[in-house]
């Protein structure tokens, strides 16, 4: 019998649906083994259809995109109790992604940022969105713009993660054939990635490592074969769970974080902070300093995928 | 009620243990406001672990370690210093005042020292007041609940534990 | 080369004659000294010893003029270029200074963030410019002319880094890319008394006779150094140090700048050599007529 | 099953009962999740009390314990033993310190007991996490290294020989002796220094136990206390030390300079021959010359190989290359003593500038009957200086140099001050910031100098020039200090000045040090264990040091705690096996990645990185458990064992959860 | 009659330890070890009352009206030998200047001539914003060397000839903003 | 007055509803698009440093 799965985006990019269409020619076999009850980038389901389903309905929930808003979060509810598995799709519904890096600030100061300071706005009477709003047809609502961006797990119960920003497709796939080989590893497992640090698949070089000045990319050529840390550049590789297949590095860039960090690690950032502090050179206060300062943002660098999964999940207002 | 700062401490074995053992022994009276944690080295304090007590509820977080240069393990406590200050930089993103987490050296022999940097640090945070850091976090989300169909509980119920 | 230049009161008065063997060879050496707009005193030695704060605060005014420019400030005064230095140093080392600093400038319509070096212009000579250099520019060589290089207290001490505080070398270094001589002068750091000449002029008389007495030992014609006050003391007192100790001094004291000027083959007239007060003397003319 | 926990609340007499609300924290801990009982006694420590733990475990009542006592500094072995008569693994106890750091620190009753109640929930939580550990032993290796073979080694490596322990001995220099072969007299005695030393250096070099490696230097060590692996670089001497047999041919007839024999006396003060193949000096062990590379004309242009010709034996080799030779050891011993601060960069003493400004070094060299001037004190021109003056502390007690008091300086001044009484009719000038005669005999010395007509000016100097004011001073060096004690500023024209330059640390005792995984402190110098009670051990098991390479000392001194090391070494040997650290680190493979960030962490090289399987691995017989990999580690790869992640963060939710 | 007495800690002033420490730089003596190097090194030192050593000795023992009656920090030349050569590192030349500020602050300055040497300079550079080297030695003269005045005419009338000695001061252009400075470090008040 | 509601318009990129409100006469009335998705770049690309912000726009829309 085919699975019957629902796939959707909460704030997301969309680059989580089109990693599950970049799947090429296995897309025939995942339309071989499941049947699609809900895909709004694709297929013309509607909520109305989810609601109407039975609970656990659906074998599956595939959901992808944090949750910013309101509507985001009811329909998460709504899938986890129409599905047997939720499963969070890519960095966003897994860590909270990029749209997380708005946990460093309260919802007041976005809106203000979007609808009143945004340079190409003309908004003289200051008009935000707001949830409700009468027309003399009737009422029409628009959902809650949050205060903080939540990750998946933080609002429903999620069974499994594919990570990434976005996700590599064979892994994708490979992850759903878990499901219909019903080979699925114990609830709360990161699927379709490696279980080392990124590090494992990088093809560069890595020697004993001691730093005394961090560089930014754009400052220096970097040697292609050698370590990003040892010259100088903040990688993340180290804190990073492997199964992108070192996309960026090999593309020249280092590790930003998308994969979240490995099991047992409570938070990426702050594991990925010790690390680096750890392999500085000077150990003189003001040395330390002097390195130090060369960092550029440490924090929303460490936690540039990863800031609503961290421990301290938002900036304190 | 005088406000009284819950204080968590990670103290090296060697050192900072023992000269807090040496102020018991001196009897040396300071403030009752911090709760130390034993670990072997100051190398060992994983930045994560002060994250961790801030969020848990501690207002504030010392780490002591050996004088530079009289590591038992020799230079465990530069790496402390290392991570300490790389942490405090970026505690302000977190809202946090940076003096929330503070790092002294205390000698095994500084039992005297000891009693003074808990009273100091005690003092500070009593000025700088509660840190709250769950409970606040939750507080920022209060508007952010979705009122649930079914009688279901709003996920995250940690809220409720804070 | 550009620098701030910064150049105190002393060298737009009592030191003009160094102010114009400055003007004379910084063309022909490449060194583009745009002088500070607006300066003021630097406090010298005599302000400290009144006031410290407000001391600092007028010497931190000429770093925060100068700071827009982003460029190194180049002093001919050693007190003025250690007083711009200590300001700077103790700007840097001391917060609660830096903190009152900032807020007694800021009264002033101006800020600080200690970004500007502050050099002597033997630094500048020696280092930026340098002996071969010199060397090379040379019309008329020194041969013969024996010299005695006088750096006096300030310019080394405290450590500025630039050269040692016991035995400094780069003055050396350059009397002798003119071709000249540099005698082994044990006294070449020794104070000279500075401004008790004003206050305790025997002493201050005595402490000059010693080092005019060292440089004629050590069979100096003449002594070259690099600050307004030792120059002063040097040359307009030579007469009166010889009526108290009864000796018969006779030796020229120049600014390193005029003799290097001279070596560059300019008129004395540019140089302000007849600015001094001991004329040069036989054996020194014959030299400089013979380069 | 769920962990049983155990908690037993001591209450240490009234030290605790009387300011913790016993009962309260009983009842506290009554509720605590996973407690399975709650005892409290008079006195845990005692044998009733640890009798209500073990019966508890043996009845297997419960599986892990917790003891809310005193510190664990002071009883955590106490309850292990519990543990292990009881059959139940030390590891699976923890201690809750509610004496030291609760109610010994404070007033207020209801502050000692909820912070008690915290403490004590932190080890419940702490306990339930808590793994079995093995303790682990290691076999010694008999054979000890020692490193530099100066006063201090020799001592050493003979006291282990006699003892029937065999020993390597690497010595840098081509001959054993260090500084001392160079005296002539040791303070406060007098003794001839040859004659004591020589006697022990041959000795080594008899020695059946002791294999000397002189002319070599120690490139590698690995491994751990036991079971050291040593690599040494015999440096080539150029001539075969089977063959030669210290004939002296060669250096008499060697045409090439190490040492100039032309120039003024002092620039050639030297010991042994001045020649480019020579010995160090006469009775130099082994007494096999060796050829400077540097000066010799075969070397530098390629012809001459006279010495070739005049070795009767055919000792001369000039393709000799360096060669190594690896062996193991279970002890080393670190003796790699000082060298003489260089006074060069002090300007205002004129040192290399000024004729007749010498070091102590150079002094000493003078002084001794064998070397160049036979033992004659001489100004550089060859005649008898009428006054000298001996400056104290150059480059000691100066934070521009070195902060310390080299210790020795004073009383070898002594020393030179009466040599030079005995051996001229020089005036003699000791300039001094105070006089440090502390050792046996040594006040009485300078009380006998007192009587020798030496003047004493204290005061440190200022200058030493030729800035001649007065005619008497002409071609004289003048020192300009102030008399402290006159309260004066003097100028006291000299025909000589000896500087009294510091013990510094030896070249390459970093790398050593490094090699050992031992620190240096600020002052250059091995860090030792416990100043007082660990004089000779180090951090590293295993590691001793010896005489200067701990800090400045003098010979009784050397000697003294030479003898301590080696003893400290049979006493380990004797053990014949020791216990390592349980609590140590451990890295899962299986979460490995290989990003090398901990390589380099670990102070005693512990981790290595192996390049086949792409993962770095722990050495636990290396590892003390320090845990700065483990906080290190990116991605939790590493846990320390008995410290893990999950028992801290039980620890830290424990602290935090009553309120 | 007997000049000497022997001192009772009672006479000493032991505040003035404390009140020299808390002064910029004045910590450091506490390290000092009497080794003698500054006065030795001392240019002037041999006419001192008490040598620069001494001085620290006197104040850690408590004669505060010795230290600052003595000449000692009025003849200091600031060449600061005594600073670079220190084994302490004790800046002694900023310890003689907060010496001399204290002793003008308690007015211990009679006869103390370059007290009115650097009072006018003072006064010169926040009048003109910088020194005024004729009017300078004017108005010392007149305050402090009236009855020798004429031995100054020879030097004056030297760089007078010589076209060295301007007779009219320069007053920087924006010496109002140099006031509002010093306006606010007298508000701040000394470190 | 009867009113339509198209949730979620799909086969787009973003989020998107549509609400029609038909008169008596079975004709629009009025209608309204709303696209509720909102993520806030603006402010949060602010102080970063520049080469990280051509890695963190591209997620606006990665279709």
């Amino acid at each position: 019998m085919k699975l019957k799965v629902g796939i959707y985006w909460g704030a997301a990019c969309g680059g989580c649906d089109v990693a599950i269409l970049d799947t090429h020619e296995k897309l025939l076999d995942i339309a071989a083994k499941m049947d699609i009850y809900l895909w709004p980038i694709a297929l013309d389901f509607k909520y109305d259809d989810v609601k109407k389903m039975e609970d656990g309905y659906l074998d599956a929930a595939i959901y992808s995109g944090a949750i910013r808003n309101s509507e985001n979060e009811e329909i998460a509810i709504l899938l986890r109790k129409k599905s047997k598995v939720m499963i969070a799709l890519g960095a966003c519904a897994h860590l909270g992604g990029i749209p997380g890096l708005a946990n460093f600030y309260t919802r007041d100061e976005m809106l203000k940022r979007i609808y009143i300071d945004s340079e190409s706005t003309i908004n003289e009477e200051g008009v935000i969105p707001l949830e409700s709003w009468n027309v003399k047809e009737g009422e029409l609502d628009l959902p809650r713009f949050y205060n903080t961006v939540k990750t998946l797990d933080q609002v429903v119960d999620v069974e499994y993660y594919i990570p990434g920003c976005p996700p590599v497709p064979l892994q994708i796939y490979s992850a759903l054939s878990l499901i219909w080989d019903d080979m699925l590893p114990p609830v709360g497992s990161v699927i379709g990635a490696g279980d080392k640090a990124l590090c494992e698949s990088c093809p560069r070089v890595k020697e004993e490592k001691t730093i005394s000045e961090f560089k930014r990319i754009q400052q220096v050529l970097p040697d292609p074969e050698k370590c990003f840390l040892e010259q100088g550049l903040v990688c993340l590789g180290a804190a990073t769970r492997s199964g992108c297949g070192a996309r960026c590095i090999k593309s020249g860039v280092p590790c930003r974080g998308c994969y979240g960090p490995l099991d047992d690690v409570p938070d990426l950032g702050i594991k990925m902070l010790s690390a680096i502090a750890s392999v500085l050179e000077p150990k003189e206060e003001k040395e330390i300093d002097d390195v130090l300062d060369t960092i550029v943002d440490p924090l929303r660098t460490f936690h540039r995928f990863s800031m609503p999964a961290s421990i301290l999940r938002r900036k304190k207002e | 009620m005088e406000f009284e700062p819950k204080l968590v401490g990670f103290l090296c074995n060697w050192c900072s243990y023992t000269g807090a053992d040496l102020a018991g022994t001196a009897r040396i009276s300071y403030a009752p406001n911090l709760r130390a944690i034993r670990v072997m080295c100051s190398g060992r304090i994983d930045p994560t672990f002060i994250i961790k007590a801030l969020y848990e509820g501690a207002d504030g977080v010392l780490i002591a370690g050996c004088h530079p240069g009289d590591c038992h393990y020799q230079e465990g406590n530069y790496k402390a210093l290392r991570r300490y200050k790389l942490l405090k930089r970026i505690l302000p993103e977190y809202g946090v005042e940076p003096e929330r987490v503070h790092l002294e050296w205390v000698a095994a022999s500084e039992g005297e020292k000891f009693a003074k940097v808990v009273n100091e640090f005690t003092d500070k945070i009593k000025k700088l007041g509660p840190l709250n850091m769950k409970q606040s976090i939750f507080d920022s989300m209060k508007e952010d609940i979705v009122v649930h169909e079914s009688a279901g509980e709003e996920k995250g119920g940690e809220a409720d534990e804070a | 080369m550009k620098y701030t230049y910064y150049p105190g009161c002393s060298v737009k008065a009592t030191a003009n004659l160094y102010q114009e063997s400055i003007d004379a060879i910084s063309p022909i050496l490449g060194l583009e000294l745009e002088e500070l707009e607006d300066w003021n005193c630097c406090g010298a030695t005599a302000y400290m010893s009144v006031k410290e704060l407000m001391s600092f605060a007028i010497s931190a005014r000429n770093l925060a003029l100068a700071e827009p420019f982003h460029r190194d400030v180049v002093t001919p005064c050693s007190a003025c270029y250690l007083v711009l230095n200590k300001t700077n140093q103790y700007f840097t080392e001391y917060p609660d200074l830096r903190k009152k600093l900032g807020q007694a400038l800021e009264a002033g319509g101006l800020s600080y963030s200690g970004n500007i070096r502050v050099r002597h212009i033997l630094d500048v000579l020696f280092n930026d410019v340098g002996p071969e250099k010199i060397s090379s520019l040379v019309k008329k060589r020194l041969d013969g002319l024996r010299v005695a290089p006088y750096y006096g207290c300030q310019i080394v001490r405290p450590e500025m880094g630039f050269d040692d505080p016991d035995d400094p070398q780069s003055m050396d270094r350059l009397i002798e890319s003119l071709g000249a001589t540099s005698v082994e002068y044990p006294l070449k750091t020794k104070c000279c008394g500075a401004s008790l000449m004003g206050t305790e002029e025997d002493l201050a008389l005595r402490l000059c006779c010693e080092l005019l007495t060292g440089a004629e030992s050590a069979g100096a014609h003449c002594i070259v150094t690099l600050c307004p006050l030792c120059q002063m003391n040097l040359d307009v007192y030579q007469s009166k140090v010889n009526r108290l100790c009864r000796m018969k001094h006779n030796i020229p004291v120049l600014y390193i700048t005029q003799l290097i000027g001279i070596a560059l083959g300019l008129p004395s007239k540019d140089l302000g050599l007849d600015k001094l007060a001991v004329k040069l003397t036989k054996p020194v003319k014959e030299i400089l007529q013979g380069a | 099953m769920p962990e049983r926990v155990g908690v037993y609340i001591c209450h240490c007499g009234s030290n605790i009962a009387g300011k913790i609300d016993i009962e309260k924290l009983a009842g506290f801990a009554e509720k605590l999740d996973n407690v399975a009982l709650v005892r409290d006694y008079k006195f845990m420590c005692s044998d009733p009390g640890q009798n209500l733990i073990q019966s508890d475990l043996e009845a297997g009542l419960i599986d892990r314990v917790v003891v809310a006592s005193c510190s664990p500094l002071m009883h955590e072995n106490t309850f292990r033993k519990v543990c292990e008569r009881s059959g139940v693994n030390p590891y699976l106890f923890t201690m809750t310190n509610i004496r030291e750091q609760c109610s010994w620190v404070h007033i207020d009753e209801a502050s000692s007991t909820e912070k008690a109640m915290d403490l004590l929930a932190a080890s419940v939580r702490r306990a339930v996490y808590l793994e079995p550990l093995e303790k682990r032993e290691v076999a010694i290796n008999p054979r000890t290294l020692v490193i530099g073979g100066g006063i201090a080694g020799i001592q050493a490596a003979l006291d282990l020989a006699e003892a029937g322990k065999e020993v390597v001995l690497v010595e840098r220099e081509p001959s054993i002796g260090g500084h001392m072969a160079k005296f002539d007299k040791t303070f406060p005695t007098l003794d001839c220094a040859a004659c004591i030393l020589t006697p022990r250096m041959v000795q080594i070099g008899q020695h059946a136990n002791i294999h000397l490696m002189s002319y070599a230097e120690v490139e590698e060590i690995n491994g751990y206390v036991g079971n050291f692996n040593i690599k040494v670089r015999q440096k080539a001497r150029y001539v075969d030390a089977d063959l030669c047999n210290g004939c002296g041919m060669c250096w008499e007839k060697c045409p090439g300079t190490r040492v100039p024999r032309k120039g003024n006396v002092h620039e050639k003060l030297s010991l042994g021959p001045t020649s480019s193949i020579y010995m160090p000096f006469m009775q130099a062990i082994p007494a096999i010359p060796v050829i400077d590379r540097e000066s010799c004309l075969y070397f530098q242009k390629g012809k001459c190989r006279i010495c070739e010709q005049v070795c009767e034996r055919n000792a001369i080799n000039y393709d000799m290359e360096d060669s190594f030779e690896e062996f193991e050891v279970g002890n080393i011993i670190i003796a790699t003593g000082f060298q003489p601060f260089d006074p060069s960069v002090i300007k205002r003493y004129g040192y290399g500038t000024l004729p007749n400004v010498l070091t102590s070094v150079e002094f000493e060299i003078m002084n001794c009957a064998s070397g160049s001037t036979g033992g004659k004190i001489l100004k550089a021109d060859g005649t008898e200086p009428k006054s000298i003056g001996i400056v104290h502390c150059v480059g000691s007690r100066d934070k521009h140099y070195h902060e310390y008091c080299s210790r020795v300086c004073c009383m070898y001044a002594l020393k030179f001050a009466h040599l030079i009484k005995e051996k001229t009719d020089a005036e003699v000038y000791n300039f001094y910031i105070d006089l440090r005669c502390f050792g046996k005999g040594y006040e009485e010395f300078y009380d006998r100098l007192l009587g020798e007509d030496v003047r004493f000016i204290r005061g440190k100097v200022g200058e030493i020039s030729r800035w001649v004011a007065e005619e008497d001073e002409k071609d004289q060096l003048i020192v300009r200090v102030e008399d402290t004690l006159v309260g004066a500023v003097r100028r006291i024209p000299l025909d000589m000045v000896v500087l009294c330059t510091a013990l510094e640390k030896q070249d390459g005792l970093d790398r050593v040090a490094k090699m050992c995984s031992v620190s240096v402190g600020k002052d250059g110098f091995i860090i030792e264990k416990h100043p007082k009670l660990g004089p000779v051990s180090t951090a590293t098991d295993g590691v001793f040091i010896v005489g200067v390479a701990q800090s400045p000392k003098d010979i009784p001194d050397t000697v003294a705690q030479a003898s301590a090391a080696s003893s400290a070494v049979l006493s380990m040997i004797t053990r014949e096996k020791i216990e390592i650290e349980a609590a140590t680190a451990e890295i899962i493979e299986e979460k490995c990645s290989g990003c090398r960030i901990c390589n380099n962490l670990c102070p005693y090289l512990a981790i290595n990185f192996d390049e086949e399987k792409k993962v770095s691995i722990i050495n636990e017989a290396l590892c003390k458990g320090c845990g700065t990999c483990v906080a290190a580690c990116p991605s939790n790869a590493i846990t320390a064992k008995h410290f893990n992640d999950k028992q801290i963060f039980a620890e830290i939710e424990g602290l935090l959860s009553a309120r | 009659m007997l000049k000497k007495e022997i001192v009772y800690e009672s006479t000493l002033d032991h505040d003035f330890l404390e009140e020299i420490y808390s002064l910029p730089g004045g910590h450091e003596i506490k390290k000092c070890i009497q080794c003698g190097t500054c006065s030795g090194s001392c240019p002037t030192s041999h006419v001192m009352d008490h040598a620069p050593r001494k001085i620290f000795s006197l104040i850690r023992a408590g004669f505060r009206e010795e230290v600052l009656d003595s000449n000692t920090i009025w003849f200091c030349s600031s060449c600061y030998t005594c600073s670079v050569r220190c084994p302490k590192e004790i800046k002694i030349t900023d310890v003689m200047y907060a010496l001399k500020r204290l002793a003008i602050k308690e007015g211990k300055t009679k006869g103390k001539k370059a007290v009115v040497l650097s009072k006018n300079f003072v006064k010169l550079v926040n009048k003109y914003g910088r020194n005024h080297e004729t009017e300078l030695m004017t108005r010392y003269i007149i305050q402090a060397e009236l009855f020798n005045a004429f031995k100054f005419i020879p030097q004056g009338w030297k760089l007078f000839s010589k076209g060295r000695l301007p007779l009219f001061p320069h007053k920087i252009k924006n010496i109002d903003q140099l006031r509002k400075i010093l306006k606010k470090v007298d508000e701040l008040g000394e470190i | 007055m009867k009113r339509i509601e198209i949730d979620p318009i799909t086969r787009l990129e973003g989020h998107g509803k549509i609400t029609i409100f038909l008169n008596d006469e079975g004709d629009v009335e009025n209608a309204f698009l709303q696209i509720p998705e909102l993520r806030g770049f603006e402010k949060f690309v602010e102080g970063l440093p520049i080469e990280e912000v051509s890695r963190v726009v591209p997620r606006i829309c990665g279709v």
